[in-house]
């Protein structure tokens, strides 16, 4: 009975509630709040971190429904990872949301989220887990709709696709416990097969579409544009990959066994190859900061479910690994693109341009956190990457075909980003801008530094966050930190690198800028058309499952129509119609009348004769 | 010979009856009746049931027929468009009468019912004068009602054609 | 002795008081409006005084000899009192929105009479201890929605009024047929003869079906359901009485009673009912989707919830039943809270079709929140109440071997989130629509503000609910 | 004692056609006082303990004249309805026929009828009872027509046509059992019936008088003079041969001489379950299609006069005791129904449903006691209808007529459409400009109509505390 677990839920929630409570009027407050809960949160997690904590309260006393949390290596290395980053992008707000309307809503929903997702890590009751994790739909719902004033489309998209997985989570997670009879998580082991495999696919489709996998990515592009940015760092960069893998991880590893070659570890792996090429085909094309950003948000998720999908110890600890660094890259990119965006007050990049000499420090964090993001060594997505590769080429060439080309593109991405926006000829009206904020500039400097920490010294978080994460048997032996172990793999990361350099060299030199250093990928014969239609959102798996919906309903309209048509006309005119006959059976006639009396007398009397012996 | 008799009568109660029904002036249709009612005193008669046929002679063919007349004598003759209207397809309705009937003949006939039953009436005879007063007083005093009823009616209904005039 | 009277007093003092109504709304308007709120009040006071009570597993009877047999006559278990206090406290308010929403409108006497009688009926109809009892109840329910759903007598609402009552009485007179063939089955109407008289057998199927047409229809489950969407044209407060608290929850509280907690029945009905319910749910959900009338889609939405909720008591479980009884709960406060909404939206723009309206989060705000929040909890998003009953009946669904059947309800689940965000969306969302109107009477606003605010708290304590719905089911002999 | 019953008639009708002065203006009231001391007397008679055949009572009268009577509760229920009937078309005649002429006129002629009515249900004599329902069937005639309207003496006519019909069909049945049993009592009928297999001319005698009798209760293929009769009738007219006429001469007699007398045999109960079926259903769905309102009320006599004979079907139990508490309750609520069709008629001038509207505002009496006659004529709880409904269909059911059961609840379903159409054409919607000014009934119609629903209501509450007993009494006509 550890009820200080209780804590880490309770102090962001609080917070939150406090923002709200204090009228508009009291200046500071908010903000004050905020970073008081989170980082009080930040220390408290800290200083629960690798201990083994237990919490349990009988929720409701039936079906195992109940309220335990329970703190071991695994969990709260997340719930640093979550409480840092909010402290972080709490800090960076402060400056970013300024004079903006809904400010008060803004911070409650921070806090919030941090809560529900503290409680969601921590959760060791299934529904616990669900409790929170669905709850994050009203923050994230809320989080978007405060953006602009368009952005309630986007926020519903959010909510419909995380809410229909969240809905197969669900299920999936009562057909687990249907299985195991029990709903405590650390005690559920399932193998992946029968019915565990229907509990598994749809768990694990609620794992990939938190952490904004293909196919449940879609309105991750939609909410770079719409929702305000920190809110992008935050929750589809950090706070919901670090759930999405964790739960995946958990899944994989706790709830069911998944064995390397089986059935679900290739669609795990097929999965996350998709998505990193896809996804990261459309970042290559994007002619804005924060979508192209969006759009790697989501590539690089396709890493970590290949990591962890190949069921082996190396990809796990890469895709996990890979989570982590993901979070901070991708949040130090988000954090640079607010910067510009606050600065110079768009993000299209076209307007943008050689502004890396008025931003010098966030250039810098921006070419720290891009060089990481496509693998440059030695910063941390070097070192997780090449760990996935090298599961993935145990696991099949196909999948390291796929990852690597997936490198090559985000390194393009990347390049064409940085040169667009910080390189070439300044705009006109961009001559005025000047450096952020130092509150904006801190959270870039200290991620950026954490990339270069964790690149340079990657056995910190690998030796004591991760492996301990998978049990001495399962590691065998094997140590993942410092160099790779396959020096091939880094020559081929090498190669893929320097191609991309000289693509880009190539692209600027035919295109003759930055920003249209990919258009040779772009405008390439057969890539084109598909292009074209994947920007106009053919493919779009929401809108397709959107009119999969529509097409349902018009037939499930017409089947209520038909039952309908039932009672208001085929019960009605029946009536009437045998009514009108039989009324015209009786003309009025005297005559009429009398032959039926007579013919009813008739029938009568030979019934009576038919059963005279009978 | 007798039961010919019988026979002859009932089809002139039957003629008589159709005419009474099928005629078009009133007058004759009242005189009709007056004639059907005779014709089925003499039958009553016949059958053994003196006092009935008394009965049925007085009141059917003597009473009644005189009240319809007089009733009628209030009417006035219709016109010529009313006797084109009345007359067309009067019968048409009708035509199915015969036929059924005449099934209906055969159809009995085949079924050979069992008809014949002992009739324990025969062994009981009482006086008419008892029947009425003593064994049957409630009807007698029912009859009378009935008479008084039909005294209304002829009374309210007649009051209400002179009105009219 | 005194909690007999309780009892009596649940059921007859707002049945009764009912007709002072009209009489007192002669003298003054305000006082009977008052007075209608006393008498709901009480009820509720009533029910609830009895909690205490049944909680520690008593059941209050009021036995009366009479006709045919019957010995008792009302009974008040954990379930009854459940129900009770539920329809009830929903009713107050109600009772409370209709004082903004029907001061406009002609025959306010006879709307409050209506309301109190149908509350008082509702009662009679959850206490009632034996099959005709129930039938009268029922009936009279259907009597009081008749009227109520007709309020505006224009002649359209006039044929919906007799549509919902003739297929409502079509399945009542067919459940009827079911009771008579439970009697000659036997031998009584009581429910504690019949189960002793089953002495462990289950009902005959027959009986079962029969008794299935009346619940369909009164919960409006396909195919029975078309009634409830031509029941909009009744009054917003009207709607919500019918959907959420009461008339719709008469099925699935008979259903309750007779099939969970009194009579066992044959193993086949905990597969039929599911899918009876679950094709329900998604046509329902399909028609919402399609559907352009505010009001008419939340009905739709109701009848695909009705849905779930006969999923949840015909598992036969202890999870699933007592989800589908928190259903009843959950659904009850949000979707009263939704219609009460669509009422404000309604009266105030005098628009229902969702496509000329929008905009509205700007001058309605409080009702726009209020509204998502229903929603949310419609929609079995935590912390709202409608979470845990949809995780329970899912429960219980797979806890009963349904894998099937509980895809299938995954379906319906999604299209909620679909259905309710559209209106949500096209309502107070977008481009501005037709009309602008202000935010509802006082009395209005803090009815739904209230209503969003109770999703929400019965959602995060939901243990005192679930603890109550568990005492409720303790040793029932549809429950394992 | 009880032939007062029918010499107290008698000597009223002299008395007033005196020709003393002012004795003429107190006809209505003695005639009212009548209606009055028949329904206390029959009252007293009820609760007072009686064995079944009380022949051995005081009746002076009747010994000196050697009358034979009986009276068992079958008979107490009809004197009741008789003597209700009666003042209730008195009521109503007081504000319909307005003529003193014509009123005088019409008292006589009641009076009459009434003299016959008591003489039917009392006499325990075939031959007797037949010269009774002759009685009652001449003062109709003229009753229907008194009023000098081309359509209602067409409508006697048609009335009187067919009854002839009916006198030979009966009388010829009478001679056949005369000729079987050699006597007209009831008892030696009974006897002879008993002892003897009689064979052919006695099941031709019973087809005879079912014939006879189904004409004259004008049930379906022998109704064709009903509907003209019922609506051409002057408004209290048709209270009268709705309420009670029919129902004495047709129903009454089908129970004493069918059922009683020739004990229930099962091709007795086929041949009335087909006639009363095709009643149910063809009068229900007949009455549908109407735009009259009494013409729609009277092919609703022809559909509930139906299930009193699938009551009679069912033979002795509780489908008999529906059947005869059904005719109690028809009398009841269809002569309400007729009294609120000569409110309507009076105030608005037309019978036409087409042509009303919205008259529930300006007539909130009426419209209120025609939703009790209506709910109850459907058989909708609590009100007085459903409990013989109830009653029928159980008999049904447990005779295993099992499809006519069926089908005889669903057409319950159709009763109820029409009678709601009647509330929704006449009663509700919007008020035309041309019936602006209309008012509610005065004086005796609404005092008939409140007393009436006062019954429906009284009957329907009170009878599940009727004793056990009672029932049984009234389901063992046969001793059985």
């Amino acid at each position: 009975m550890d009820s200080i677990l209780l804590w880490p839920i309770l102090v962001p929630l609080l917070g939150g509630l406090l923002v709200l409570a204090v009228p508009r009027s009291v200046r500071f407050w908010k903000e004050s709040i905020t970073l008081l809960a989170t980082g009080v949160n930040l220390w408290l997690v800290c200083s629960l971190f690798d201990k083994n904590l237990y919490y349990f309260w009988s929720w409701l006393g039936f079906g195992n429904i109940e309220f335990s949390l329970r703190l071991y290596h695994f969990s709260s290395f997340i719930v640093i990872a979550a409480g840092a980053f909010a402290f972080l992008i709490g800090l960076y707000s402060l400056s970013f949301m300024k004079y903006r309307n809904y400010l008060r809503q803004f911070y409650a929903y921070l806090l919030w989220s941090l809560a529900l997702a503290n409680g969601a890590v921590l959760a060791d009751n299934l529904i616990v887990l669900l409790f929170f994790l669905e709850a994050l739909l009203i923050t994230s719902f809320g989080f978007i709709a405060i953006g602009s004033k368009d952005s309630m489309k986007t926020a519903i998209k959010a909510f419909i696709i995380m809410g229909i997985t969240d809905i197969c989570l669900m299920t999936g997670a009562i057909i687990a416990g249907y299985l195991s009879g029990t709903l405590t998580m650390s005690n559920i082991h399932l193998t992946v097969s029968g019915l565990g495999g229907l509990a598994f696919i749809l768990m694990m489709i609620g794992a990939i579409a938190k952490g904004g996998s293909m196919p449940f990515h879609s309105w991750i592009p939609d909410a770079a544009i719409d929702a305000p940015l920190p809110f992008m760092a935050y929750i589809p960069a950090a706070l919901e990959k670090l759930l999405g893998i964790y739960l995946l991880a958990r899944i994989c590893l706790d709830l069911f066994q998944l064995q390397a070659g089986s059935w679900a570890s290739i669609t795990l792996m097929t999965i996350g190859a998709i998505t990193i090429l896809l996804a990261v085909m459309m970042a290559l094309i994007q002619k804005d900061y924060k979508r192209l950003l969006s759009y790697h948000a989501i590539s690089q998720v396709g890493y970590m479910i290949l990591g962890v999908g190949t069921a082996l110890p190396v990809g796990i600890i890469g895709g996990l690994f890979h989570m982590i660094n993901h979070a901070m890259y991708k949040s130090c990119l988000f954090l640079t693109g607010g910067a510009v965006e606050k600065q110079t007050g768009t993000t299209d990049l076209s307007r943008l341009g050689g502004i890396g000499r008025k931003m010098p420090i966030t250039f810098g964090a921006f070419i720290i956190a891009a060089m990481a993001i496509s693998g440059v060594p030695p910063l941390n997505g070097f070192f997780s990457k090449e760990l996935v590769y090298d599961g993935a080429l145990k696991s099949g060439a196909i999948f390291y075909l796929a990852a690597v080309a997936g490198s090559f593109f985000t390194a393009a991405s990347f390049l064409k980003l940085g040169h667009a926006a910080f390189l070439g000829k300044i705009s006109e009206e961009n001559k005025q801008v000047r450096e952020a904020s130092p509150v904006m500039l801190i959270p870039m400097i200290v991620i950026a530094a954490g990339c270069i920490l964790f690149g340079v010294y990657n056995s910190l978080p690998l030796q004591h966050l991760i492996q301990p994460i998978l049990s001495v048997k399962q590691l065998a032996g094997e140590r993942f930190a410092g160099w790779p172990a396959s020096s091939m793999l880094v020559v081929v990361t090498c190669v893929v690198l320097i191609g991309a350099l000289i693509n880009h060299y190539y692209g600027v030199k035919s295109e003759g800028s930055g920003l249209k250093a990919v258009d040779h990928i772009h405008y390439a014969p057969g890539l084109k058309g598909i292009y074209d239609r994947a920007e106009k959102r053919y493919f779009d798996p929401y809108d397709i499952g959107l009119k999969l919906a529509g097409y349902l309903s018009q037939i499930t309209w017409g089947i209520d129509k038909a039952v309908d048509w039932i009672y208001e006309t085929a019960a009605v005119s029946v009536s009437f119609f045998a009514g009108r006959k039989a009324r015209e059976l009786y003309k009025g006639y005297y005559a009429s009348s009398l032959s039926w009396a007579l013919l009813g007398f008739l029938v009568i009397a030979l019934y009576l004769m038919v059963t005279l012996n009978g | 010979m007798l039961g010919h008799l019988n026979l002859l009568l009932l089809i002139i109660l039957l003629v008589s009856a159709l005419w009474t029904v099928l005629t078009r002036s009133l007058i004759r249709s009242a005189i009709g009746l007056a004639l059907t009612s005779a014709v089925l005193a003499v039958i009553i008669f016949r059958l053994g049931s003196p006092l009935a046929a008394v009965c049925e002679l007085s009141v059917c063919a003597g009473l009644i027929p005189v009240l319809f007349v007089s009733t009628i004598s209030l009417t006035h003759p219709r016109t010529q468009a009313e006797k084109l209207e009345h007359r067309r397809g009067r019968l048409k309705r009708f035509i199915f009468l015969p036929f059924v009937a005449l099934g209906l003949g055969l159809f009995l006939s085949l079924m050979k019912l069992p008809l014949n039953i002992p009739s324990p009436l025969a062994q009981r005879v009482y006086d008419v004068r008892e029947v009425i007063w003593n064994m049957r007083s409630l009807d007698l005093i029912g009859q009378v009602i009935i008479f008084l009823a039909g005294v209304f009616g002829v009374v309210i209904l007649l009051k209400e054609i002179k009105s009219h005039e | 002795m005194r909690t007999e009277a309780t009892l009596l007093g649940i059921v007859f003092i707002p049945l009764l008081g009912s007709f002072l109504l009209p009489l007192i709304g002669r003298l003054s308007a305000r006082f009977r409006n008052y007075c209608a709120l006393g008498l709901v009040l009480v009820t509720f006071l009533l029910s609830a005084s009895l909690i205490g009570k049944v909680l520690s597993g008593q059941a209050i009877t009021v036995s009366q000899q009479l006709v045919f047999g019957f010995s008792t006559v009302f009974t008040a278990d954990g379930l009854a009192v459940f129900m009770a206090s539920v329809a009830s406290f929903i009713s107050l308010l109600i009772v409370i929105y209709s004082f903004g929403y029907i001061d406009h409108y002609d025959h306010q006497s006879e709307y409050y009479f209506m309301v109190v009688f149908f509350l008082g009926a509702m009662m009679g109809l959850v206490m009632a201890s034996n099959l005709i009892f129930l039938y009268i109840f029922w009936e009279l329910t259907a009597i009081a929605s008749w009227r109520l759903i007709g309020f505006f007598r224009e002649k359209n609402q006039v044929m919906r009024a007799d549509k919902a009552f003739l297929v409502t009485f079509f399945g009542a007179v067919v459940m009827l047929l079911g009771f008579i063939v439970v009697y000659q089955q036997t031998g009584s109407f009581d429910y504690a003869t019949i189960k002793a008289s089953l002495n462990g057998g289950t009902l005959s199927n027959l009986a079962v079906g029969l008794i299935l047409f009346g619940i369909l229809s009164k919960s409006a489950t396909l195919p029975f359901h078309t009634w409830l969407p031509d029941a909009g044209v009744a009054p917003s407060p009207v709607t919500a009485l019918l959907h959420a608290a009461i008339l719709v929850k008469i099925g699935v509280y008979v259903f309750a009673r007779l099939f969970v907690a009194t009579f066992p029945i044959e193993q086949i009905w905990h597969t039929v009912v599911p899918i009876i319910a679950g094709v329900s749910a998604i046509v329902a959900a399909g028609a919402a989707l399609v559907e352009t009338d505010i009001k008419r889609i939340i009905a739709y939405s109701t009848i695909s919830q009705i849905g779930f909720i006969f999923f949840g008591l015909a598992t036969g479980n202890m999870v699933g039943v007592a989800g589908g009884l928190l259903y009843i709960l959950a659904h009850g406060l949000s979707k009263a809270g939704l219609f009460l909404c669509a009422g404000i939206v309604e009266q105030n723009t005098h628009v229902k079709d969702i496509n000329r309206l929008g905009g509205l989060m700007k001058t309605m705000p409080f009702t726009a929140i209020a509204f998502l929040a229903c929603s949310f909890s419609v929609m079995g998003i935590p912390p709202f109440s409608g979470f845990f009953a949809k995780y329970m009946v899912f429960a219980g669904g797979i806890n009963n071997g349904q894998i099937g059947t509980t895809i299938f309800f995954m379906a319906g689940a999604f299209m909620t989130i679909l259905y309710l965000l559209r209106v949500f969306y096209k309502v107070f969302m977008g481009e501005t629509g037709e009309s602008q109107a202000p935010e509802g009477s006082a009395s209005m606003v803090y009815t739904v503000v209230i209503f969003a605010v109770l999703s929400l708290l019965s959602g995060i304590l939901i243990s005192y609910p679930a603890q109550f719905v568990q005492a409720a089911l303790l040793n029932l002999p549809g429950v394992k | 004692m009880f032939s007062l019953l029918i010499f107290v008639p008698l000597f009223i009708v002299m008395l007033i056609n005196m020709p003393f002065g002012g004795i003429r203006k107190s006809a209505y009231i003695l005639a009212f006082l009548l209606a009055l001391a028949q329904i206390v007397f029959t009252l007293l008679a009820f609760f007072t303990p009686l064995s079944p055949l009380s022949s051995g009572r005081q009746d002076i009268l009747g010994n000196f004249f050697n009358f034979r009577i009986g009276v068992d509760n079958l008979t107490l229920v009809l004197l009741f309805c008789i003597g209700l009937t009666l003042l209730v078309t008195l009521l109503t005649g007081r504000e319909v026929v307005v003529d003193q002429r014509q009123r005088f006129n019409f008292v006589n002629l009641l009076v009459i009828a009434m003299a016959g009515l008591n003489g039917i249900v009392l006499a325990q004599d075939i031959f007797t009872m037949y010269v009774f329902l002759e009685i009652a069937a001449v003062a109709s005639y003229i009753l229907i027509s008194f009023q000098k309207g081309i359509l209602a003496l067409e409508a006697a006519f048609k009335y009187l046509i067919l009854s002839a019909a009916a006198s030979v069909l009966m009388l010829s049945a009478i001679a056949l059992l005369v000729l079987v049993s050699g006597d007209t009592s009831f008892a030696i009928i009974s006897q002879a019936l008993r002892d003897g297999s009689g064979g052919f001319p006695v099941k031709l005698a019973l087809g005879l008088f079912v014939c006879g009798f189904a004409i004259k209760g004008g049930i379906i293929p022998f109704h064709g003079w009903l509907p003209d009769a019922y609506t051409e009738a002057p408004a209290p007219v048709s209270i009268f041969l709705a309420g009670i006429v029919t129902k004495t001469l047709g129903l009454y007699t089908l129970i004493r001489v069918v059922t009683v007398l020739f004990g229930q045999a099962a091709y007795i109960s086929q041949i009335l379950l087909v006639m009363g079926i095709l009643s149910v259903v063809f009068g229900a769905w007949m009455a549908l299609t109407q735009n009259d309102f009494k013409r729609m009320l009277a092919y609703s006599s022809i559909s509930q006069v139906g299930y009193i004979i699938l009551g009679l079907a069912c033979g002795p139990g509780w489908g008999l005791a529906g059947a005869i508490l059904h005719i109690l309750n028809h009398t009841v609520f269809k002569s309400l129904l007729f009294v609120n069709s000569a409110a309507v008629e009076t105030k608005t001038g037309t019978r036409n449903m087409d042509q009303l509207a919205g008259l529930s505002d300006r007539m909130p009496v009426t419209s209120f006691t025609s939703i009790i006659a209506s709910l109850s004529a459907a058989g909708v709880p609590p009100l007085a209808g459903f409990w013989s409904k109830l009653l029928i269909i159980i008999g049904l059911w447990q005779a295993g007529f099992k499809l006519v059961a069926v089908i005889a609840v669903l057409a319950s379903i159709i009763t109820l459409g029409y009678l709601l159409s009647i509330q929704r054409r006449v009663f509700w919607g919007k008020l035309g400009s041309e019936l602006l000014n209309v008012k509610e009934a005065k004086g005796g119609i609404m005092i008939s109509a409140v007393l009436l629903a006062a019954i429906a209501i009284g009957v329907g509450l009170a009878f599940p505390f009727i004793p056990a007993a009672m029932l049984n009494s009234l389901s063992s006509l046969l001793g059985g």
